[in-house]
């Protein structure tokens, strides 16, 4: 079974109270949307910080990628709010 | 010299002048982000992906050598508290012209703002904190120089 | 602050950075001419018109602050005889906003470069001399900025 | 008799061998352009310096001025190639 590490920043991270969780990785045609969705489903601090994908940002394997990105054989998916460095 | 560092300690932005400027250009552009002290802000925390940070701040340092003349550069990230008045962010480029040195230099900041894996969260005086939220304006001047 | 220096003497470009960063705004920038010692130059003269100079200089320093919301910025333009190496020019600015002190920083070099009465002269090893000729592209930029 | 001070930089101040002169100031509608003309035709180095006016600026009273000004009451008029510094 191939595992997938979510791994989360900044108050997606305080939401969820987690850095990060290994999962079992999705059939490789799952978008990142579908899984933030399943994810939201959860409830508690999962719908609190992914209900709205809007605020969201996404970078798979350390790359950034749209939501409508499929996972493929992906090992890592971060999930976070838009960057404010610099 | 292409040099990128992330790191929680401060550093010499004279040293890191002096070195760009001894590479024999014309021209040495440069700029520091300062933690703002306003609104009894009493820290910055800047919290990064470590595994995506070193290698994202490369690609874009390599996209501005490959787009500019440049006979160096060198950002410097820093991550973890800081107090108001602390230097956070360094970009320095040298070139033999003028207009590469400075445009660059513009182009790094803008980019690390908008596509560089940093949060910022705000500590105040009566102990409320929040994440700095993104400003569009960021977003749009670092899609600007892809026109 | 608003500080506009015309000398031969050199300056320490660190001590001008670290007074902008002092001044409690977000963004320091900063841009330095240094002389390039390319083709046998052994030495670049520059000659102004010291009635005109400063006045002149200040000037562009008070558009520069006039346009962009500005917590400093500082002016230093050296004259007379200069060596491969050496700093001719610093322009410093500080701003809450990234983007003003950028801005600003460019515009401040792109005047003082098409706007200023200075002129200068190239000294070779072989003995020759010759005075650098105005490029159009530089007074093209400076007219960029009345758009 | 009202003085004008001319003074010369870089290679105009070479070619006429002189930082400054004075002369007459002109009747004050006499533009830099008719007094440069005027200068010119002195020949020599001031032939060589000022005949061709696309390569001169001007400065009136310290002020960059189209060669088109006229002189008026001014005291100093500064001739020169155009700027190179920064």
């Amino acid at each position: 079974m191939a595992t997938l590490t979510l791994v989360y920043f900044a108050w997606v991270r305080e939401a969820i109270g987690l850095d990060e969780e290994r999962i079992e990785r999705p059939a490789s045609g799952t978008t990142i949307a579908d899984l933030v969705a399943a994810l939201a489903s959860r409830g508690g601090g999962y719908a609190e910080a992914l209900s709205d994908s809007s605020r969201l940002r996404a970078a798979l394997d350390q790359r950034f990628v749209p939501f409508d990105d499929p996972i493929g054989e992906a090992r890592e998916l971060a999930l976070f709010p838009p960057v404010t460095g610099g | 010299m292409k040099r990128v560092s992330i790191q929680t300690a401060d550093f010499d932005a004279a040293a890191e002048l002096a070195a760009l400027e001894a590479l024999g250009g014309g021209g040495v552009a440069s700029f520091t982000g300062i933690v703002r002290g306003e609104g009894g802000l009493t820290a910055l925390e800047l919290e990064h992906y470590p595994a995506m940070t070193l290698p994202q701040v490369q690609r874009i340092a390599d996209e501005a050598m490959a787009r500019w003349p440049l006979l160096g550069l060198r950002v410097i990230h820093r991550v973890g508290p800081l107090e108001p008045g602390a230097r956070i962010v360094f970009v320095g480029t040298a070139s033999r012209h003028r207009t590469a040195a400075l445009e660059s230099c513009a182009y790094l900041i803008d980019w690390l703002k908008s596509h560089a894996p940093f949060w910022k969260k705000e500590h105040f005086t009566d102990g409320a904190a929040r994440w700095v939220e993104a400003r569009p304006e960021d977003e749009e001047k670092a899609r600007g120089w892809t026109r």
